[in-house]
């Protein structure tokens, strides 16, 4: 049981709980964070498969790819972010799948 | 002295799963986001315990610090939109965004539930054994970019790895970067804030005392980028704090930035890149492939370039839509009552 | 020293150079992407004749040989799908300026559609430069920040309508993606972590069974699928698609979804293949069946005329997924061929009908079908366009999708699994019906009043038409492109003769 | 050279129970105001003290002087924030704690 | 490129380069584009003269053209393609006129002689096909260019009855795409011209040749009308006379019946087919839709409904008489594909003649008619008489030879149903002879074509004249060289061979 299987272990822990989170949390927002957590939890396990046994041959490549997963992973947030504010600025309707209270069927095919 | 590490890994390994229940699964969206914003530092954290000191500076300014700050926006954004709702609905008690009764949201469907939940601790269980399985593939590509790195121009071997090995990765997330500053940009107009808002004196001494020291810093960790931990997203995330500083202490000369030089800076980084890779074909060579020795010199220049445009683009991200048009504030486009041309069938 | 590897450099570096220029200069966006169109579709043409005189190429970025840098594999199959894309593009392209110039004509809309054009051509071209640089690329995680582009740009062009319905469609479009890219990242992390290397070709020889290995194909399979809406991860693409702008549906249904299948079919049909058992195959054949039947059924209960050419796309990709077991059933049978004049023909029918779809809409002001009786006298051209269309979408002859459904319907009867045939003409039958059903009230019935007077500009009804023709002539040439498949393609094609007697 | 370590670690050892107390006003207290003063006044005194004891342990002078910069620019933000985070609240008309 | 191969093209193309260009032309300009319908027409003709000569030379024209290694599309001249092709081209010049002459002022007439210019092209592609796939894409797309012609009226019931028509055909057409795909697999491309190939392939799959002949028939029997797939041939009625006339009596119908031919006779051939005795059931199927057909005509007081139901019964002669394996039969049910056409074609032009100028369309309104107007009517008794096999007209030149053909095998009860066939057509054609002849006038017709000197307009009284004057002239010169009956005697000479 070395730290570096801990380590893989809590990035699948990370990874399925935001994979629960986006499927099942029901305001918009909280799916986003859900999405990053997700993707911090696949960069751990990147990284820790790097890091060899004698943590003195470290392989950069992975250390590459989850930098410019992280700068992907902001830009997705940035869009997703603006448009959780315009759907709930538009269709007045943080969650997804949930009628509009007033009434007003939230029709998709306004 | 392992041992007292080995105990900080452990604890830092379960935190960060602990972190992320609680943030999921508490109910005020303000403490999901605080929560989200520590755990980002955590995970930078973790980053430094293994090894990846790059990962970790660019996980605390980039994915804790502007992903919290664009979180935290957003968020405002959303209680000024609840708010007017609610002032239209004038409902007495301060609405929780949960409005709906917890036993109505979980009675939806409870068979997808309990079937997604069992699927999900099946593949987890399934995977996790089979990561315990295998070790870790010798290193993977290790040894082949060490043994490369005579050639690359620079000593840190992410940094070779990042603009020479797959510097065409980079090339494609620039062009990431730029596309989310355009799509921010196509969806909505940043608000006409109150111009009077005075920052305050302490902000605006702060922004005074820091923002030159921060373009002082990126400046220098795009220039260690190439022998140590830095480079040119790091570089970018700092000067995008500087960025948002500015922004946020709403000073006037932010207002005053012509689009043009703004657009501009938005193409710099992604165009100097481009032309560089398409110019080193001229000499014969593929795509990105540095003419002789001087591939240092090149990737100092590519590093420099994209780093502020990074900078100007995160910084655009935060603010979360096109600048105002200077001239008359035309009517918000977006609601244009319009002929409707493009409006649904009338169904 | 221009060679194929020249032309397929220039085929990523002009999209993505114009897109930059275009958002510098928005007031000249429309010239300036024609004009990326047109150099885009030479330098296809121009690497395709170099490809047909010197053959397959490994074309190494930056210098650095294949398991360290990253490459570009040109192979028939990668050169026919740029040449489809670049084809389909410049029609979606010539299109796209007349919709725009329309709409900034008419009083009152200036500032929307001005704001409109001026992000729609930018963020095109970029999606045009990735799905050029996805067809080409030879290395998984390039085609990881390649999808993601994709993606972004879909979400964002489906979003530029402005219309609340296109917006929660962008933003459910948007969560799906991201969920289908974070599972294709971790199945690439996998897969680098067991065998160390990213590049395809390299990972086809490594491949072994072992648990990580199942794992990492379960992730990038369910990433891919998500993206390419296969049946029961469709929900989000009818909305998508049919509340996005005319060009935009266009360029969604008829390109976008193919990139993810693309790469099904390269994770499937090449690396995976000798390891993956015949039954995931059925597996996938079983959901392309269901795809075929309740992508029909939906479609025929539609009432907008957007939706049901959408819901037909979900259909449609149900093909492509039924011919996976046939490839693997007859691995160098004409199926391969089969599925790629599909990919082609699909593509040129189904923009040319969404585009026909977009000027019927502007002319009558709606899209419910049952009010579009006899918009043939308002829109000659463009119904014609959308009829030409569905003949290939039914697969009736002498259209590419006859043929490779001609072709599949042979292997599958050679090799004695005869229900995916029957499959494939159940679903040529439905797919009959929900054409018919627009068909004939746009060509038979008596005339209504349509209340738009502005007239459609000629080029908008002629690309559909021009389009529409070549799903049409696919048939009749299918020899030609198909030519093309064998050099270098997975399998000894020219074994495959023998094999349909 | 040993003493210096010692010295050290003797000084890091000491700032510990500045952030200790520092969390316990954070949890303990009633009121913002009464936290925020908790907080930033401990944590800054306790990252002091770490910071010389890194500073003595520290082999070229450098490392120290990058060490003193970060201490400096920890002050400034803490004490900007702390007083940002105060004139928010007030502005939200959040009353100061009174004894009952 | 062979002179052979570029006639055949040019023959499809004299059809096809018309129709498209009328659709360019604008809706009003009807003096061209009836200029370009007749001069396609007899361009064509002309062309087909050059291939009978041809053939009767004993040259042969052929042209190939490869799609893809596995599928080649082929078109070559053998009599019987000669034969369906002469048919169609002649009926088609006819109609051209007829149809001139019908949509005098109806609306969007370039919309309609467009499709039906390219639905001639496309019969006579399937007359010319070389192999079985051509054919197969010939086929399916008459389907796709009938349906604007069948529902040309743009009312409800014409949509209904194209939607019927449609769903119909669609599936039909489906079961052959599945018949000869899977007929591919077993025995590779099937071609035409030369020797039956399934011969060589029988030994192993005996079974599954067995059931792709079946799903043939079925694919073919719903063009072909026969009997349980007949239901969209009555609705089609719908359409006006013209498209009725020469789709629904020559082109669509022929066009399943041929199929039916080429199927047994070319494909199968007819010793391997009579071996697997497929025949047996193909005649009782024939036999029973005879039966049908001439039954439901009776009860069918609408003119055009009963003459609908009479053509799925006469059809169902020449599939009797192919699927009888003599020599005799074979020339019966051929030389009856002709006779059928132009009788069937004369009784479709009078009923569409009435309809247009008194506005007749039941029976019982036809009493005493002829006064009115004798020379339709009298195109109309001689078609009608030849259906029911009077001496001189063609109807009995076919009939005999069926009969002969069914006595010289042995097989009495087809002579049996021959009889009882006619015996039927007579029951429910001379009582419309009889009204219209001999009876007073009971209802007044509203006189819609105002006719100087004729009865009606002279483009709709001649077509009828010079088909019933064919009938009568193909029935006494039956032995001379040129009448169709020594043609389809040359046809069943090379297939029955010396």
């Amino acid at each position: 049981m070395n730290t570096l299987f801990l380590y893989t272990m809590s990035g699948l822990a990370l990874f399925a709980i935001g994979l629960h989170g986006l499927i099942r949390s029901s305001h918009l927002l909280r799916k986003i964070l859900a999405a990053n957590l997700m993707s911090s939890g696949v960069f751990l396990i990147m990284i820790v498969g790097a890091c060899g046994t004698d943590q003195v041959m470290i392989d950069p490549v992975p250390h590459a790819m989850v930098l410019t997963g992280i700068v992907v992973s902001v830009s997705t947030t940035a869009v997703a972010l603006v448009l959780v504010c315009l759907v709930q600025e538009t269709t007045n309707r943080a969650l997804l799948w949930q009628k509009r209270k007033r009434g007003q069927g939230g029709r998709t095919d306004a | 002295m392992m041992d007292v590490m080995g105990f900080f890994d452990i604890v830092l390994a379960l935190a960060l799963p602990w972190l992320g229940w609680r943030l999921l699964a508490s109910s005020d969206l303000f403490r999901a986001v605080v929560l989200f914003i520590s755990l980002g530092l955590l995970m930078s954290l973790t980053w430094v315990r293994l090894q990846a000191p790059d990962v970790a500076l660019a996980e605390a300014a980039i994915g804790a610090g502007l992903t919290g700050a664009l979180f935290l926006s957003a968020l405002r954004r959303l209680e000024r939109l609840s708010e007017s709702e609610r002032r239209l609905e004038h409902a007495g008690k301060r609405e929780e965004d949960e409005t709906i009764p917890p036993e109505k949201r979980r009675r939806a469907k409870p068979v997808a539930y309990v079937l997604s939940l069992f699927l999900l601790v099946v593949f987890v269980l399934l995977l996790g054994w089979s990561l315990g399985q295998t070790p870790g593939a010798k290193g993977g590509l290790g040894p082949a970019v060490a043994g490369q790195m005579g050639q690359s121009g620079v000593q840190s071997q992410v940094t070779a790895v990042l603009l020479n090995f797959r510097g065409y990765d980079t090339l494609l997330e620039m062009m990431v970067l730029f596309l989310a500053a355009l799509g921010v940009w196509s969806l909505t107009r940043v608000r006409q804030t109150q111009q009077g808002e005075v920052p305050g004196p302490v902000l605006a001494t702060l922004v005074r005392l820091l923002v030159p020291l921060m373009i002082i810093v990126a400046g220098y960790l795009v220039w260690i980028g190439s022998s140590r931990a830095g480079g040119a997203f790091q570089g970018g995330a700092v000067l995008a704090a500087a960025g948002v500083l500015l922004l946020l202490a709403n000073v006037t000369v932010v207002r005053q930035v012509p689009a043009g030089l703004l657009r501009w800076a938005l193409v710099l980084g992604p165009l100097l890149f481009l032309l560089t890779a398409v110019a080193c074909m001229g000499g014969g060579g593929n795509l990105l492939e540095y003419p002789g020795q001087s591939a240092g010199v090149w990737i100092l220049f590519i590093e420099s370039a994209t780093a502020v445009s990074i900078g100007v683009t995160l910084a655009a991200l935060y603010a979360g839509g096109r600048p105002p048009a200077p001239s008359a504030p035309e009517k918000d486009n977006e609601e244009g009552p319009g002929s409707g041309v493009d409006k649904g069938g009338k169904a | 020293m221009p060679d194929t590897a020249f032309w397929a450099v220039c085929l990523v570096v002009v999209p993505l150079f114009f897109a930059l220029i275009c958002f510098v200069r928005s007031d000249q966006a429309a010239v300036l992407g024609l004009l990326a169109a047109g150099l885009n579709a030479l330098a296809a043409l121009a690497m395709t004749v170099f490809f047909v005189r010197s053959g397959p190429l490994r074309y190494a970025i930056g210098g650095w040989q294949a398991p360290l840098g990253i490459n570009f594999s040109i192979d028939g199959l990668s050169v026919l799908l740029v040449a489809m894309t670049a084809v389909t593009g410049l029609s979606v392209s010539m299109y796209a300026r007349g919709y725009f110039s329309l709409r900034i004509g008419s009083a009152g809309e200036i500032n929307r559609h001005g704001h409109q054009r001026a992000f729609f051509w930018p963020v095109w071209l970029l999606l045009w430069g990735a799905l050029n640089g996805l067809f080409l690329s030879a290395d998984l995680f390039n085609v990881y920040v390649t999808l993601e582009i994709i993606g972004l740009s879909a979400v964002v062009l489906t979003a530029l309508s402005g219309k609340p319905a296109a917006r929660l469609a962008a933003m459910r479009y948007l969560l799906v993606s991201l969920l289908g890219s974070c599972s294709y990242l971790f199945g690439v992390a996998l897969l680098y972590r067991s065998y160390g290397i990213l590049d395809m070709a390299a990972l086809a020889r490594l491949i072994s069974p072992a648990p990580l290995m199942w794992a990492s194909l379960a992730l990038l399979t369910t990433g891919l699928l998500l993206k390419t809406a296969l049946f029961p991860l469709h929900f989000w693409l009818p909305p998508a698609h049919a509340n996005a702008l005319a060009p935009v549906s266009a360029i969604l249904s008829g390109l976008v979804v193919k990139a993810s299948f693309y790469l099904m079919l390269r994770l499937w049909g090449d690396i995976f293949a000798q390891v993956l058992p015949f039954a995931a195959y059925v597996l996938l054949g079983v959901l392309g069946c269901g795809a075929v039947l309740w992508g029909a059924v939906q479609a025929l209960l539609q009432k907008r005329l957007k939706m049901l050419i959408a819901y037909s796309t979900v259909a449609q990709l149900g093909y492509l997924f039924i011919a996976l077991p046939l490839i693997r059933l007859d691995p160098g049978s004409s199926a391969w061929e089969a599925v790629i004049l599909l990919i082609m023909s699909h593509a040129c029918a189904k923009s040319a009908m969404f585009m026909a779809a977009g000027s019927i809409f502007l002319k009558a002001g709606h899209d419910r079908i049952d009010d579009l009786a006899g918009i043939k006298e308002v829109l000659p051209i463009s119904s014609f366009a959308f009829v030409l269309a569905g003949v290939s979408l039914m697969g009736f002859p002498p259209s590419g999708g006859f043929v490779g459904k001609w072709l599949l319907l042979g292997v599958s009867l050679a090799g004695g699994e005869w229900w995916w045939g029957v499959m494939l003409v159940i679903g040529s039958l439905l797919a009959a019906g929900y054409v018919y059903r627009v068909a004939s009230r746009l060509l038979v019935f008596k005339v209504t009043f349509f209340s738009r007077r502005q007239s459609i500009p000629p080029v908008m009804e002629w690309s559909a038409v021009l389009l529409a023709l070549l799903a049409l002539l696919l048939g009749l040439l299918a020899g030609y492109p198909l030519g093309l498949l064998e050099a270098g393609s997975p399998f000894p094609l020219h074994a495959c003769r023998e094999v349909m007697p | 050279m040993a003493f210096l370590h010692g010295l050290g670690m003797v000084c890091i050892l000491l700032g510990i129970p500045f952030f200790v107390s520092g969390t316990i006003g954070l949890l303990r207290f009633p009121d913002i105001y009464t936290r925020l003063h908790a907080l930033t006044k401990a944590d800054n005194v306790g990252l002091g003290f770490v910071v010389l004891g890194l500073a003595l342990q520290a082999e070229e002078w450098n490392t120290v002087a990058r060490l003193l910069l970060i201490w400096l620019l920890v002050l400034i933000a803490s004490s900007a924030s702390c007083h940002l985070v105060a004139r928010a609240a007030l502005r939200r008309k959040i009353q100061p704690w009174t004894r009952p | 490129m062979n002179w052979g191969g570029l006639l055949l093209v040019m023959i499809l193309l004299s059809s096809l380069v018309p129709g498209l260009i009328i659709f360019a032309l604008p809706e009003k300009s009807n003096r061209p584009r009836t200029f370009l319908n007749l001069g396609g027409a007899f361009l064509k003709l002309l062309l087909i003269l050059v291939m009978i000569i041809g053939i009767y030379k004993g040259r042969h024209f052929a042209v190939r053209w490869q799609l893809l290694p596995g599928i080649e599309l082929a078109l070559n001249s053998d009599p019987l393609a000669a034969l369906f092709s002469t048919l169609s081209t002649v009926l088609w010049l006819l109609t051209t006129l007829y149809a001139v002459g019908y949509l005098e002022q109806s609306p969007n007439r370039r919309q309609f002689f467009g499709y039906f210019s390219i639905c001639v092209t496309v019969t006579v592609g399937i007359a010319l096909a070389g192999n079985l796939i051509t054919f197969l894409l010939f086929y399916e797309l008459l389907t796709l260019t009938t349906y604007p012609l069948v529902t040309h009226r743009g009312t409800r019931e014409a949509l209904a009855a194209g939607r019927v028509y449609l769903a119909y055909t669609l599936s039909g057409g489906a079961v052959l795409l599945v018949a000869v795909a899977w007929l591919q697999v077993l025995a590779g491309p099937v071609d035409f011209g030369g020797q039956p190939v399934l011969a060589s392939v029988a030994a192993t799959h005996e079974l599954q040749l067995i059931v792709i002949f079946f799903m043939f028939i079925a694919g073919l029997g719903v063009k072909a009308a026969l009997v349980p797939l007949h239901g969209w041939l009555p609705r089609a009625m719908v359409a006006p006379a013209p498209v009725s006339a020469l789709l629904h009596a020559v082109a669509v119908v022929k066009a399943g019946v041929f199929g039916i031919v080429r199927i047994v006779h070319d494909v199968y051939g007819i010793g391997f087919a009579a071996g697997l005795n497929l025949l047996l059931p193909l005649s009782i199927l024939a036999s029973v839709s005879i039966i049908y057909g001439s039954l439901c005509a009776l009860r069918e007081d609408d003119l055009k409904k009963r003459l609908a139901y009479s053509t799925i019964s006469q059809l169902s002669y020449i599939v009797l008489g192919v699927s009888v394996a003599g020599p005799l039969a074979a020339i019966g049910g051929l030389v009856h594909l002709v006779h059928q056409g132009l009788m069937k074609i004369t009784l479709f032009f009078c009923a569409g003649n009435l309809a247009e100028t008194l506005g007749v369309h039941r029976i019982s309104e036809m009493n005493g008619i002829a006064r009115r107007m004798p020379l339709t009517m009298a195109a109309f008794s001689v078609g009608a008489l030849g259906m029911i096999g009077f001496p001189p007209m063609a109807g009995f030149v076919s009939k005999w030879y069926l009969g002969m053909g069914a006595l010289a095998t042995g097989k009495m009860w087809v002579v049996a149903i021959l009889a009882v066939s006619t015996v039927l057509n007579a029951a429910y054609f001379l009582p419309i002879l009889i009204g219209a002849w001999f009876k007073p006038q009971e209802c007044t017709w509203s006189e819609q074509v105002v006719a100087v000197r004729l009865e009606t307009r002279w483009m709709l009284l001649v077509p009828p004249l010079v088909t019933a004057f064919l009938v009568v002239t193909v029935g006494l010169l039956a032995n001379a060289q040129i009448s169709p009956l020594a043609w389809v005697k040359l046809i069943v000479g090379r297939e029955f061979g010396p």
